[in-house]
């Protein structure tokens, strides 16, 4: 035990958060009596700025040199409190929290226990802190390239951000074409304006940006480093034709031997054909087509005129002997923004999606009323007629024990967009079914009361089943809606000409392989988990990696474009500093010591240890040291320590939990 | 001036230290020479009764070896704490407890009850009229610093003559050591491993062997052949004169000053190497280690944190 | 206390010379004759029970620290039991590096005990103060030169067992089916340099021990002494012409008369000899089971045997090697056969060690013992297995089972000096009746007591594996109250002096 | 006298994953009994088994160990390592006569607070059942 060491320790009420379960008074008192304290204070919100200064007077008035604060998690204010001990004049490191809220009034009723078990906790910390010793946090400086993977509006509007702020942005996209979901919409709610208009522009300054790197038709494969400087693998898919020789000119399609589309057009949600060389669409970026190999002769048969590689003639842009590439890129941010799926229908079978052929999804429809659909914007029945009655089902995969519990937040409004838009093409009936209409938004509210006006019906309550069984000859060739209407208190049949399913938003298929590349965590619905829902909303538990979008969880445009916004200055304001400050706990061998086993090299996943041959003894690269502590549990003659974690500590930490005094 | 007074005295032990004494060989005349040596039972005819008879504090230097397993060891070791400046706890079984220690696996009675069936020897019993006594047992063995104040330690099963030495000249110089110092050097024995030129740089063991399986390499590193040598836990200072004999090192001597528990971070060192990340994987590699507490705590048992516990 | 009434108690702490501890109490009548006197052993250590759940293999190393004065002949008896516990048979190579290295160790500590703990007694003299009474009383008595020399051979034939074996005290060499690693030339070389230099050692031994001991009447007086004489069974190890062997063979026991009372496998040693448990001891005493169990009585009716140098020249008809051979007759010549004097076994140890001398330097200069095949591997699942040595201070047993991981299930160890604990308490009892009389008991007297015990040169670090702890060895003279009058100390000069 | 009886148990959790979970647990006001109480370490890989040891004979009746869930490391691979020493110890202490239900190894995630209160419960029923660690008898043979 060090000489001289003098403690504060200062309990928080946190309002009544932890006061109302926790004796405070007591909890102080008590550890007013703990050795080498000398002053212990309760206070009703430690981390105000009242509560900093407290703490700050105390180190001038009483000379303290360490600091205890038992609080909240450390996740929630550690930092806070470290620069409050460091404006008093002392190491920011001579501290150490105490976890009393998250960790006992908020999980237990019993208030001796919790107060009895606040005690042990804050005993632990005082003779834990006694032990710490002067750190200094390390430095890493900021490569100011960005990655932002996922060109959806959301990456779309990150990149652009960071672009225009002058950083270099790598955009990266799976598809043949950045745009995302919104590019397949007509309009958008509640403002109506048309997507195309507000997407487009947007879409082609990307193309244009000088600093913008943009790989469509691309993946990310391996992430390594850490914030600052992380290196990149891209994959770079095949499509046959080379972006920098094409001219966008679209002839090799016209040219393909298929005279007309004969595969299913993913674009358009499988309602038009597509030929094996295409465009996604109209104003896809790149402006540039794609072979598919699963479709194309050449590659199925390897016995094809070729006639799309002849009409590019000269400048020779399609090559169909192309092959992947992989790209290495050095980057100091990551900004995901890799979106969402919408829910399989089929999964929701008593709605009869795949059985009943005009039982549609949210996003056929979409693309129905789009002008530059499969039906140029006609709404029809798959045998072409016009529906003259419509049934919108709400909450389709969403708010549903049986497949995802959330809501998906953005359903209601898209079937009211939806209901306005098809009563606009088709003049039919519409009916939304729906549990609970949620309009919380700007202008939200306004649009749902503009729909009743414009003669909508809606009929409040679950569906129970579509069924083509008619009871009667009024229900003869339709398909029937059962549902119990919550209001009227009575069962009803609707027979209805077409049905919209409003399919919830999912998690990406493949978001756990995503989250583990990028070493992320999920929430429990799957979707990336941000580091604090207030605090720290576009952040992740890894430095230097940030999100925007639904990738985060289900939301609107206008939240999306904003969470981009958000996202993109959060990696600027890291460029723009230049460095990152990093914890100082990393590893550090006790070289006069260490008799050279080698044991703790292999076990470092960041290959921070060098192991010098000659002299046979370990050392560890402070920079590349992420402070786990792993190879310190292994190391067999204890000559490795863990600054803020030595064994000593910890030891201390678990003797004054166990001693009672 | 008169030569410091030495004793050495032994409680529960094997005799292997002092034989170790004895090996200096030459070098026994030179400490013969250095030293007034005042009781020895193994070599020399002072009694007890001889020591009782000396003044508190007269033996400069008296090395105990062996475990405190019963009372007349209590007896002896407060008899000569009280008669000498600094005791010196003398291979393994006083600075660990030792291999006897592994008896502290065991209840003392589920001991006796092994080996006498029934009817176990009494403290006091009388035959034909003569009343006869044996000492009380206490219920476990202890390192000798857990029933005296020991100043030094010097490690080892038993201890190598140089080490002896080493420590001899240390102890009878002006200027000793710090109280509570082990004497041996402070690092792990891979230092010394003639072997360690062999030892990978990245060691990862995909399959622990048990001996009767395996006919080690007498030139490459032990564990890297997957044997499970605690060499990279144990103190220097034996230079290794298992692994010369090429078998892994057992531990005798103990940790090094930076870790409280032998026997825990041993075993940290040998599953941390073990390379699989895969439950089962881990198991079937680890299942080789068929025997963790005799593996890892062949000297140290009654020096554990757990040992701490039991009183 | 009134000495009349109560009669007296004698107190020797501990009895010194010896490894481990024993503790001898004498009860006098009020004339202050002998009435019976007990040998105790205080101690258990408990391997027998803590080897349960340890890997068989780790048995070699466990169970040498039953004892750091004899660890290489536990530590072989223990290989031994693993070769049969795996069902492996070592190889050639193997065999003859284990023998070599035992018969130096044989050597070794047959010296130790002639020169630093047997010796004194007599190369001193019995009655001599206690402060020369030891091995530099011995140097002074020989020379320093021949001190040095013997000091220095006991190194170099000790620096043979480290190099073949990693330590000398607690070895690591025993494997099933082999050793752990071979010798090198020089290896080679170094032991048939220093087994020559051995045999002229041991030779040396041999003179020195007759001009100071068979020349002086005095001294083979007291040998042949009735005091230190019993006539018992005897068992020793012998191979198959009933040639004394160290290592490997069958056990032979030779009746009071010295006819052949029974020869069996090793293995089969527990068909043979019993244990008996006594309350006021540790140590169980050793018996064969025909004629069984009488109590401590001597005579061809009761089943107390002996063992160690003096039993094992009685079982064996020859010596193995010429020089000892030559010994051996003259030993016989002079004592008869079988020999009763409990005294004899130090000459029989000096004999013993010439022999082993000799088979060490054999060994070496052998070829096969420098071959590089020292392995062979277990192919079955491992049970059960015996094995057996003479350990310098007697037959030595260990049998172990094992489940089928080849962990221990049941241990079970009997050594030389529980083989020989009735034999030895017989000895005291009669040394004490014959050497106390009454009132004039004096530290020489006590010494001879202790000669009497010493002679077995019992190691009771060994006959105590079974219990944690010691205890010196005292001798308490009890008159018929029970009660004690006075403690004698013996001071470093030998005076008694009563309190 | 089990109805007296508290047990102790001493809970080394890693900072991104189980302690993120206990900290959901109380942001969520799930609840469990208040006989856990945690020491934080950055990662699993950091716990040493002499912690453990340091707590069971400071008188812990049970040790509780939380990690992140596999191949969900936050330092990639440390979680692998504390299972390679769990492995070991569990047995270990096993021949130390100490029942196993006293030493756990959970994989608990930052979103599973409720896993993080279920697994409190169990543990703290199991070792009050058990009642309070004393050190063994008698160590069992293998």
């Amino acid at each position: 035990m060090p000489e001289g060491i003098r403690i504060g320790v200062y309990t928080c009420h946190c309002g009544t958060n932890i006061a109302g379960i926790i004796d405070v008074k007591d909890v102080a008192a008590y550890a007013a009596t703990l050795p080498n304290v000398v002053v212990s204070r309760d206070y009703k919100y430690m981390c105000s700025d009242p509560g900093q200064d407290l703490v700050q007077q105390d180190i001038r008035e009483h000379n303290l040199n360490r600091i205890v604060v038992a609080s909240c998690s450390p996740h929630l204010h550690e930092h806070t409190f470290r620069t409050a001990v460091a404006a008093g004049g002392l190491n920011p490191f001579w501290f150490q929290m105490v976890n009393i809220r998250e960790h006992a009034s908020w999980v237990h009723l019993d208030k001796a226990a919790a107060t009895l078990k606040a005690r042990d906790l804050l005993r632990a910390a005082v003779r834990r802190v006694a032990l710490h010793r002067e750190l200094e946090k390390g430095r890493v400086d900021i490569h100011p390239d960005v990655l932002v993977v996922g060109g959806g509006i959301a990456g779309i509007h990150a990149a652009l951000t960071l672009a225009n702020a002058g950083k270099h942005v790598y955009l990266v996209e799976r598809e043949p074409s950045i745009g995302g979901h919104m590019a397949k919409f007509d309009k958008t709610f509640p403002t109506l304006d048309c997507a195309a208009c507000i997407l487009t522009p947007k879409m082609s300054s990307v193309r244009a940006h000088k600093n913008i790197t943009l790989w469509s038709y691309s993946e990310v494969t391996q992430v390594d480093g850490y914030v600052g400087n992380y290196q990149v693998t891209v994959r770079r898919r095949p499509r046959y034709i080379d972006e920098n020789l094409c001219s966008g000119c679209l002839e090799c399609i016209e040219a393909c031997v298929y005279k007309e589309g004969k595969f299913r057009d993913e674009f358009d949600e499988g309602l038009s054909k597509r030929k094996p060389i295409y465009i996604p669409f109209p104003q896809a970026v790149p402006q540039v087509p794609v072979v598919d190999p699963e479709t194309c002769i050449q590659f199925k048969s390897g016995k094809c005129k070729q006639t799309c590689v002849a009409a590019c003639g000269e400048r020779h842009a399609v090559n169909l002997t192309m092959e992947e590439k992989t790209e290495q890129i050095d980057v100091g941010t990551i900004i995901l923004s890799t979106g969402f799926k919408t829910f399989d229908a089929h999964r929701a079978p008593e709605y009869g999606y795949g059985r009943y052929p005009n039982v549609y999804t949210a996003l056929e429809i979409e693309r129905l009323v789009n002008a530059s659909g499969p039906t140029g914007g006609e709404v029809v029945l798959r045998d072409g007629r016009r529906p003259k009655s419509v049934g919108i089902i709400h909450c389709v995969g969403s708010r549903d024990e049986k497949t995802n519990r959330w809501c998906s937040r953005v359903c209601c409004m898209y079937s009211l967009k939806l209901a306005h838009l098809v009563k606009e093409h088709t003049d039919a009936e519409i009916f939304n079914f729906y549990i609970d209409m949620r309009t919380p938004g700007k202008g939200f509210e306004e649009f749902y009361q503009k729909l009743r006006e414009e003669g909508v019906h809606f009929v409040r309550g679950r569906v129970a089943e579509v069924t083509d069984w008619a009871f009667d000859e009024s229900e003869e060739g339709s398909l029937v809606i059962r549902v119990e209407d919550t209001l009227a208190g009575m069962v009803r049949r609707i027979p209805v000409d077409m049905v919209v399913l409003a399919t919830g938003l999912e998690p990406q298929p493949d978001a756990q392989e995503v989250r583990r590349r990028f070493n992320l965590t999920c929430s429990t619905e799957g979707f990336f988990l941000e580091r604090h829902p207030k605090l720290a909303p576009v952040s992740t538990f890894t430095d230097g990696i940030f999100l925007a979008g639904a990738c985060q969880g289900p939301k609107d445009i206008p939240d999306t474009v904003a969470q981009a916004g958000a996202a993109a200055s959060e990696a600027l304001a890291l460029i723009d500093a230049g460095y990152i400050e990093t914890e100082p706990n990393t590893a550090v061998v006790d070289e006069e010591h260490c008799s050279g086993c080698s044991t703790c090299v292999a076990l470092c996943p960041y290959s921070a240890i060098d192991f010098n041959t000659e002299q046979r003894k370990a050392s560890i690269n402070q920079a590349k040291c992420k402070g786990c502590g792993t190879c310190v549990a292994a190391c067999p003659s204890g000559s490795i320590a863990q600054n803020l974690f030595e064994d000593d500590e910890i030891f201390a930490e678990i003797e004054g939990i166990l001693t009672y005094a | 001036m008169s030569k410091p007074k030495v004793a050495f005295y032994w409680c529960a032990c094997c005799g292997g230290c002092d034989e170790a004494v004895l090996d200096l060989a030459e070098g026994v005349l030179d400490v013969v020479e250095a030293v007034d040596i005042v009781f020895w039972p193994v070599a020399l005819d002072f009694k007890e009764s001889d020591v009782e008879a000396m003044e508190d504090g007269s033996i400069a230097v008296t090395f105990i070896n062996g475990s405190v397993r019963d009372s007349h060891h209590r007896e002896m070791a407060h008899l000569l704490r009280r008669k000498s400046q600094t005791v010196v706890a003398f291979g393994s079984c006083a600075h660990m407890g030792g291999v006897p220690g592994l008896a502290n696996g065991f209840s003392l009675e589920s001991m006796l009850q092994a080996v006498y069936g029934d009817t176990p020897p009494q403290p006091r019993s009388r035959v034909n009229g003569h009343e006869l006594e044996l000492p009380v047992l206490d219920a476990e063995v202890s390192a000798l610093d857990r029933v005296i104040p020991v100043e030094y330690y010097i490690p080892g099963c038993p201890p190598m003559p140089g080490i002896i030495r080493e420590a001899l000249g240390q102890l009878l110089s002006g200027s000793p050591p710090p109280r509570g110092t082990v004497l041996a050097p402070d690092k792990a024995l891979c230092e010394e491993c003639p072997r360690r030129e062999t030892k990978p740089e990245r060691l990862q063991v995909s399959e622990f062997k048990r001996v009767p399986a395996v006919a080690a390499d007498p030139e490459k590193c032990l564990l890297a052949q997957g044997l499970p040598c605690l060499g990279s836990a144990t103190r220097a200072g034996c230079n290794a004169v298992c692994i010369e004999g090429n078998m892994p090192c057992t531990g005798c001597f103990g940790p090094t000053s930076r870790v409280r528990d032998f026997g825990a971070k041993a075993l940290s060192a040998i599953a941390s190497v073990a390379d699989s990340n895969d439950a089962q994987e881990i198991g079937r590699i680890l299942s080789e280690v068929a025997d963790p507490l005799g593996t890892f705590y062949r000297y140290s048992l009654p020096a554990s944190l757990m040992a701490r516990s039991r009183k | 206390m009134d000495s009349q009434a109560t009669g007296r108690r004698i107190r020797i702490e501990p009895v010194t010379r010896l490894e481990g501890h024993g503790k001898i109490e004498i009860f006098l009548d009020g004339q202050g004759a002998v009435e019976r006197a007990y040998f105790q052993v205080p101690e258990l250590r408990g391997f027998e029970k803590f080897a349960q759940g340890r890997q068989a293999e780790d048995m070699p190393q466990i169970t040498s620290r039953i004892c750091g004065v004899c660890p290489t002949a536990h530590h072989m008896a223990s290989t031994k039991a693993l070769d049969a516990v795996f069902k492996v048979t070592p190889t050639p190579t193997a065999r003859k590096i284990r023998e070599m290295v035992y018969n130096a160790f044989i050597t070794e500590d047959h010296a130790l005990h002639f020169y630093f703990l047997g010796g004194p007694d007599f190369i001193v003299g019995p009655t001599a103060p206690a402060a020369e009474r030891n091995v530099l009383g011995v140097i002074a008595r020989v020379g320093v030169d021949i001190g040095k020399q013997v000091i220095a051979m006991r190194r170099q034939l000790r620096g043979l067992t480290a190099r073949a074996a990693g330590k000398t005290i607690h070895p690591v060499f025993g494997v099933p089916g082999g050793v752990a690693k071979a010798l090198s030339a020089e290896d080679i070389a170094e032991f048939r340099r220093v087994a020559a230099e051995a045999v002229e050692f041991a030779r040396f031994t041999l003179e020195l021990f007759e001009k100071n001991v068979l020349a002086r009447s005095d001294y083979v007086d007291l040998i042949r002494s009735d005091g230190y004489t019993h006539s018992t069974y005897y068992m020793g190890m012998v191979d198959e012409q009933n040639r004394l062997n160290f290592y490997d063979g069958d056990l032979r026991v030779v009746a009071p008369d010295g006819t052949e009372a029974a020869r069996f496998p090793a293995h089969r040693f527990l068909d043979y000899v019993g244990e008996h448990t006594e309350p006021w001891t540790f140590m169980k005493f050793c018996y064969l089971k025909t004629p069984g169990w009488k109590g401590l009585v001597d005579g061809p009716e009761s089943g107390v045997f002996c063992v160690a140098p003096l039993a094992r020249l009685n079982a064996a008809e020859t010596m193995p090697t010429p020089h000892a051979q030559e010994a051996y007759e003259k030993y016989r010549a002079i004592l008869g056969k079988p020999v009763h004097h409990t005294l004899a076994n130090h000459w029989a140890r000096v004999i013993e060690m010439l022999a082993a001398a000799e088979r060490l330097k054999e060994l070496a200069e052998d070829p096969e013992t420098g071959g590089s095949d020292v392995r062979a591997f277990p192919t079955e699942t491992p049970g059960e297995g015996v094995g057996v040595v003479e350990a310098p201070r007697g037959t030595l047993f260990h049998r172990y089972a094992v489940d089928e991981r080849g962990l221990i299930r049941e241990a079970n160890l009997i050594v030389a000096t529980q083989n020989n604990a009735a034999r030895i308490s017989m000895s005291v009892d009669k040394a004490a009746r014959t050497m106390i009389k009454g009132t004039q008991v004096d530290e020489g007297l006590l010494n001879m007591v202790e000669m009497a015990f010493r002679a077995y040169d019992p190691c009771l670090g060994c006959a105590t594996h079974a219990l944690p702890g010691s205890m010196p060895l005292m001798v308490e003279v009890r008159g018929p109250g029970g009660g004690t009058m006075a403690t004698l100390r013996r001071d470093s000069d030998g005076r008694i002096s009563r309190t | 006298m089990p109805e007296a009886f508290e047990p102790k148990i001493v809970a080394i959790f890693c900072n991104w994953c189980t302690y993120l979970a206990a900290d959901l647990a109380g942001t969520s006001r799930l609840k469990y009994p208040p006989n856990i109480r945690v020491v934080r370490v950055m990662c699993s890989g950091r716990v040493d088994p002499q912690f453990v040891m340091d707590a069971f004979a400071n008188g812990a009746d049970g040790v509780l160990l939380g990690g992140c869930h596999p191949g969900d490391c936050h330092y990639q691979e440390g979680n692998y390592k504390c299972l390679r020493r769990y492995e070991l110890l569990r047995r270990l202490l096993d021949q130390m006569g100490i029942e196993p239900e006293r030493f756990r190894l959970e994989w608990i995630s930052a979103s599973e607070g409720e896993r993080l209160r279920a697994t409190v419960d169990d543990m703290v029923a199991k070792v009050r059942a058990l009642g309070p660690l004393r050190l063994p008898e008698e160590v069992k043979a293998s």
